[in-house]
């Protein structure tokens, strides 16, 4: 991280709390609601973008976390419920990631959705922990005296999320972050160079948990319900297209996909609400949603971010390294490689 | 300072792919194994490079036996070794690579303590000297790995593995997909490093010019079994060598 | 008698969820992919069968209509999308799906709304007494339709040309390109094909509970359903399909009010919700970590 | 960079789109998608009859109504945020929310906003005058309606009863309620079994096959028109008559005899409004709303929007009258004065939908009929008894 990065990335985060802290209540909802979004997309993006450990258990793991927040919350741990969930969640991803150790790929999705639907199941079974389908209602966090407002909450989340996305750009830039990524492009090389992969599995299962169930704390306090339809696996597909709308492998990227993924479908009701009759006009907001995963998919497959990193490359790229032509020079060397094996 | 592999024999099904194979290295010796394809070369590598596991046989690295050690415990012994297909390793710059690569060796990893609050600079600059700067990768050292050429790539791989300052290295096909000019200057690092690393090398390649210019003593593989030995001089001249590999060629 | 009963609706439902999972193995064989979009296949063909119908066609011509509509896009899918996404990671591939069933779910939505509509009955309504166990024609129709089908298409798959050069299409790909197969033809086949069983499914199920979105629920359900039968076994999918329904009735059936007897009697919790839906995953999960390859799958899947 | 273009464009997209200020809002917001939108009608029905205001009245005392109909899903996040819109961007008077959940999660929220703030949920967690005076809802709790089924079932002489509820909240939670209170015992009756079921089930054979094992007297559904298709359907295809079953005012529906047919026969469901269609005041005036709109939803559930819809007018008009025939400058002192106003609502004539009503203990009609499905329409059985 150049000291450049992180100023605009201070500067952001000031900018985005004084908006949630001046603009009213919907503004504010608004505002925490994409940063604490972000906080789990950061965590998902640490496992599948840096990872390469494909989950889909995302949002049960959100829901952990706010249990376990919610539960401690209630008992009158304060802010320290947010750790108590974030901790929990770092233990049950851990969980769900042992099986990693054995399989890769699709097989191991395949168990992770399994994780989701039996969490899901527990948070409506477990009726003396999680009062079961009615949820949970949470007490407010307190602030000086009295329950925290949503403005109060905004330069909270928003605080939380710059303190997240801080820590998180340091690990990736330690040899544990980089052994993420040695992992995510080959199991075998990564053992070859000496890479401990069942212990870098391992760690970003624990990190990724960890910010999961921040993530669930926050939600937890700020939507003063845990409830467990909230944690189906609709939340796992959102977190999903979040981390790749905004781009596999990208910190910043998670932040601006969560962003994206949250008030996309707001700003495309308003502008509906602007027709007559449109009734129906979640329908076009899902469907909408679902066409622009399949068109990113498709034409950005590294997301929003690398849209940027190309439009920002094309105009400075006089001053900048030439890319295109290594480009053609390793490609170069790669026909020559076919030509002598011909 | 030697590598003794005595009778090393792996089958995979019902084939062998090696069979009885063994091998010297003594310090500082670059030794080329070559072979058509499938003799068995890679696969022998990987057996003593902790990858495979073979059936029979005997290695040892300093007097210690190393069959069955993982990668990661035979580089603390100071064995480390490149890879024949570079993956293109996204996001990771070459510095990146590098000091993971170093994080192998104890003297040279840090704490993760000290990378999380701590700069990288000195460690860079170092790093940058020491290891960049003869393979002339110092001006891309903050490039992403998937920006540079497949040269390059074979360049910092390598450098990856010298980070942890091996005594003895396995290279896998380091000139294979070069150009012509890029594989005569990778002959000419190999020995460069050797002379600068003071470091055994054991290299793999297909390219008869590279091998003959670099390598100190040629073993040749058929079939899963060493064929000949000798001298890069000795071995032009050989006429079984000639038949099954050289006419192949 | 009990059980009997049970037995009998776990093969009703079990019949469509072989199909569903028939088409999930198929596409994954052919092209590599995990489709979660089968649901929304299912979900559409339901859909189109219920518009058909209600043009007052006959309900042979019907269903064959909506499987061949089916058919069509399945394959568009496949040419439009999924061919495009060749060397995507795994996750993108997936996703890619799923925003296909976020699409087509909206979709549906748009078109006929959100209510759960009345699916005209194609079979008789009513059911067979049988000492005590009460046999619907939905259910019999349901089986006897699901199973024909995924027999009739095993045999295709086994004896006819096309199904020969599907076969080689799904065991190696540079070889069946070697020999000449167009294989890009072959993997829209497997689509169409998939998309086409799917949308039979959905129809059945729309017959034996109701026209809805939640229909594209199946797809999901189906995941255990392949696992547990072996990802890239044709066999195993139908097999495990009729194992998995049986089992979920019994669990509802049996499991449940038994489990639930002990709890309300130590415990306060009063019931287990649905079990049925969990087991299958439990099963699932222990599969994965004892025979990854399934049931009938072939060993050397995709594991460290 | 990137992202704060990608803000800004966001952020001028809602901003353009979010409208300007009427003097009067009241938002309602429902679940016009997703699941039990089947009953939507109670969100159809109070925005219809807020326009038919505007329509035929020039709204309440000369001020226009803007009235904003939002779509919350049934789902957590999405109602919290129009709440949030409701109260502090669109600056709304009264606030006719929908599901169990979020009323729960708001009900401090609401107190403190001093918005009123009708709930669609019938729970009565939320339905305290004293702890949450900003909270109302309109008719019979869930409780109260279990109980008015039993009471029949004590009269008729019956003894076992089946609780079939849903796997949420609307299902345990109402169940767990009557349970606790003690007044299955009270009134001689015994608890069979308690039977749980997923509440988007799409096939309930095995509960039904459980449910004839115990042979009860009658079997109370706590559960949705979509659930009670399914059971009603499961429960003719192992031989349980429709007429063992009983159900909530969320099974007065049109599809139930519609798609079911003979099967549906006997069905009871606990009446709380008029019908559709029934010979009523209030029924005129939607006809003639309905002559030149689109009624979306010709049901029940459509009467009781209705019936919120005068409550929430008769308020409104009360509290302008109250200020001297003037809307209130300050919002804080109109909304209170709304809720006022919605309390002192005496002997509240709603044209028939219910008997008149005193909303004093925020419910307002608590007079419930049982209504049984003969020859595949709804006939009311008996007159409007107190369900209290």
């Amino acid at each position: 991280m150049t000291k450049r990065s992180f100023l605009v990335a201070l500067a952001l985060a000031i900018g985005f709390a004084v908006v949630g802290f001046e603009s009213g209540r919907f503004w504010a909802y608004l505002v925490y609601s994409v940063a604490i979004a972000s906080i789990g997309a950061l965590s998902l993006n640490i496992l599948i973008g840096y990872c390469g450990q494909i989950t889909f258990a995302q949002g049960a793991l959100i829901g952990v976390g706010a249990y376990g927040a919610g539960i401690a919350g209630n008992a009158g741990w304060g802010a320290a419920s947010l750790l108590v969930g974030a901790v929990c969640s770092a233990l049950v991803s851990l969980l769900i990631g042992l099986p990693a150790l054995r399989l890769r790929g699709l097989y191991f999705a395949i168990s992770t959705l399994a994780a989701q639907f039996i969490l899901n199941y527990l948070f409506k079974i477990l009726q003396p922990l999680t009062n079961g389908v009615s949820g949970l209602v949470v007490k407010p966090l307190m602030l000086f005296g009295r329950p925290a407002n949503d403005e109060q909450y905004a330069v909270i989340c928003v605080g939380l999320l710059f303190l997240s996305w801080l820590v998180l750009t340091r690990i990736i830039q330690t040899n544990v972050g980089r052994a993420f990524l040695v992992v995510r492009e080959s199991e075998l090389v990564a053992r070859g160079m000496g890479v401990d992969v069942a212990r870098a599995k391992i760690q970003a299962f624990l990190l990724s948990g960890f910010f999961a169930g921040l993530c669930g704390g926050l939600i937890a306090f700020t939507s003063r319900l845990a409830n467990p339809e909230a944690f189906e696996i609709g939340l796992s597909v959102d977190q999903t297209a979040m981390i790749i709308v905004g781009g596999l492998g990208s910190l910043g990227g998670s932040i601006i996909g969560a962003g994206f993924v949250t008030l996309l479908p707001e700003a495309i009701e308003r502008l509906g609400e602007l027709l007559p009759s449109a009734d129906l006009i979640s329908a076009f907001r899902e469907m909408a949603f679902g066409i622009l995963i399949i068109l990113f998919l498709l034409l950005e497959p590294r997301g929003i971010v690398a849209l940027a990193r190309r439009i920002f490359a094309r105009r400075g790229a006089a001053a900048r390294t030439n890319l295109p032509d290594r480009a053609s020079y390793g490609s170069g060397a790669i026909s020559a490689q076919n030509g002598r094996k011909a | 300072m030697t590598l003794e592999v005595r009778d090393l024999s792996i089958r995979f099904g019902g084939v062998a792919a090696v069979t009885n194979m063994s091998l010297d290295v003594n310090a500082r010796e670059i030794v080329g194994l070559i072979g058509p394809n499938g003799a068995g070369k890679t696969t022998f590598i990987n057996c003593i490079a902790g990858v495979a596991q073979p059936d029979t046989g005997a290695a040892s690295w300093n007097g210690r036996a190393i069959l069955g050690l993982s990668p990661a415990d035979l580089l603390r012994l100071g064995v480390a070794r490149t890879f024949q297909s570079v993956v293109s390793l996204h996001d990771l710059t070459v510095l990146d690579l590098v000091k993971l690569g170093a994080a192998a060796h104890a003297r040279r990893g840090r704490g993760f303590l000290s990378q999380f609050f701590g700069s990288d600079k000195a460690v860079d600059e170092e790093i940058c000297e020491s290891l960049l700067a003869p393979l002339n990768l110092v001006d891309v050292a903050n490039s992403p790995i998937q920006t540079l050429s497949y040269g390059q790539r074979k360049s910092v791989d390598l450098a990856r593995a010298l980070a942890c300052e091996p005594q003895l290295l396995y290279l896998d096909e380091p000139v294979a997909g070069l150009t012509f000019q890029e594989g005569l200057n990778m002959g000419a690092v190999i020995r460069s490093v050797r002379d600068r690393f003071g470091c055994s090398v054991v290299m793999v390649e297909h390219k008869m010019d590279v091998v003959m210019s670099t390598c100190d003593r040629i073993v040749v593989m058929a079939h899963g079994a060493r064929i000949f030995e000798g001298t890069p001089a000795e071995t032009q001249k050989d006429a079984e060598v000639r038949r099954v590999y050289l006419g192949d060629a | 008698m009990l059980g009997l009963q049970l037995a009998i609706a776990g093969v009703a439902t079990g019949s469509v969820y072989a199909l569903i999972a028939l088409g999930i193995v198929l596409i994954y064989k052919c092209s590599g992919v995990v489709n979660f979009a089968q649901g929304a296949y299912a979900m559409l063909g339901a859909y189109i069968s219920y518009f058909m119908l209600r043009l007052h066609l006959p309900a042979v011509v019907a269903v064959l209509a909506a499987m061949a509509i089916m058919a069509v896009i399945g394959a568009a899918t496949e040419r439009l999308i999924l061919r495009r996404m060749l060397k995507a990671q795994i996750v993108s591939v997936m996703m890619v799906t799923l925003g296909l069933l976020i699409f087509f779910r909206a979709l549906c939505l748009a078109v006929w709304g959100p209510d759960q509509i009345a699916f005209p009955q194609i079979f008789p309504a009513g059911s067979i007494d049988f000492a005590g166990v009460y046999i619907t024609y939905n259910y019999v129709a349901a089986f006897a339709l699901a199973t024909t089908l995924s027999v009739a298409f095993l045999c295709f798959y086994q004896f006819t040309a096309i199904g020969l050069m599907q076969r080689c299409t799904a065991d190696n790909t540079r070889a069946a390109l070697a020999i000449g197969i167009h294989v890009s033809n072959q993997i829209s086949i497997a689509w169409a094909a998939s998309a086409a069983l799917a949308g039979l499914g959905g129809a059945l199920l729309a017959t034996l509970g109701g026209l809805s979105l939640t229909i594209s629920d199946i797809g999901l359900v189906a995941f255990p359903v392949i696992v547990v039968g072996g990802l890239d076994s044709l066999v195993g999918a139908l097999i495990a399909g009729f194992l998995l329904g049986v089992l979920e009735a019994f669990t509802e059936g049996m499991l449940t009010p038994a489990l639930e007897t002990v709890l309300r009697k130590f415990t306060s919790i009063d019931s287990v919700g649905a079990l049925q839906q969990v087991i299958p995953y439990a099963l699932l999960v222990l599969m994965l970590l004892l025979r990854p390859q399934g049931i009938f799958g072939r060993r050397g899947v995709e594991r460290v | 960079m990137k992202k704060l273009t990608i803000a800004a464009a966001l952020a001028c997209a809602i901003a353009a789109a979010a409208p300007a200020r009427a003097e009067i809002t009241v938002c309602t917001w429902g679940t016009i998608t997703g699941p039990d939108a089947l009953v939507n009608g109670m969100t159809y029905g109070t925005r219809d009859y807020l326009e038919y205001l505007n329509q035929t009245q020039g709204g309440i005392a000369g001020n226009k109504l803007k009235v904003l109909m939002l779509d919350g899903r049934y789902k957590l996040d999405e109602e919290l945020k129009i709440y949030r819109r409701c109260a502090d961007q669109e600056q709304a008077v009264v606030i006719n929310g929908w599901s169990t959940g979020a009323s729960k999660a708001l009900r401090d929220q609401i107190q403190e906003d001093g918005i009123p703030f009708i709930s669609e949920s019938f729970a009565s967690e939320v339905l305290d005058p004293q702890k949450y005076p900003y909270t109302f809802i309109a008719g019979p709790t869930y409780e109260q309606q279990i109980i008015i089924a039993l009471r029949d079932l004590a009269a008729r002489g019956g003894k076992k009863v089946v609780l079939m509820y849903s796997d949420n909240e609307y299902g345990r939670g109402p169940v767990n309620v009557v349970r606790q209170s003690g007044v299955i015992e009270k009134l001689g009756l015994e608890v069979a079994d308690l039977v749980e079921y997923r509440y988007d089930a799409q096939d309930v054979t095995a509960q039904m096959l459980r449910i004839k094992g115990k042979n009860p007297d009658l079997v109370y559904v706590q559960g949705s028109t979509p659930q009670l298709l399914v059971a009603l359907r499961d429960a003719a295809k192992v031989g349980l008559p429709a007429k063992l079953f009983m159900g909530n005012l969320y099974n007065i529906s049109p599809a139930i005899p519609e798609q079911l047919g003979a099967a549906a026969d006997g069905f009871r469901a606990v009446q709380t409004y008029a019908f559709y269609g029934d010979d009523i005041p209030a029924m005129k005036e939607i006809e003639d709303y309905a002559k030149k709109n689109e009624v979306e939803k010709k049901d029940i559930y459509f009467i009781k929007g209705w019936l919120k819809g005068k409550v929430i007018a008769a308020a409104i008009g009360n509290a302008i009258k109250k200020n001297g025939g003037q809307v209130p400058a300050d919002l804080k002192a109109f909304r209170k004065s709304v809720r006022d106003e919605m309390e002192a609502l005496k002997d509240f004539d709603d044209g028939g939908i219910t008997p008149p009503f005193t909303y004093a203990d925020h419910q307002g009609s608590v007079q419930a009929r049982i209504a049984e499905i003969k020859n595949g329409k709804y006939t009311p059985l008996g007159a409007w008894i107190n369900a209290r």
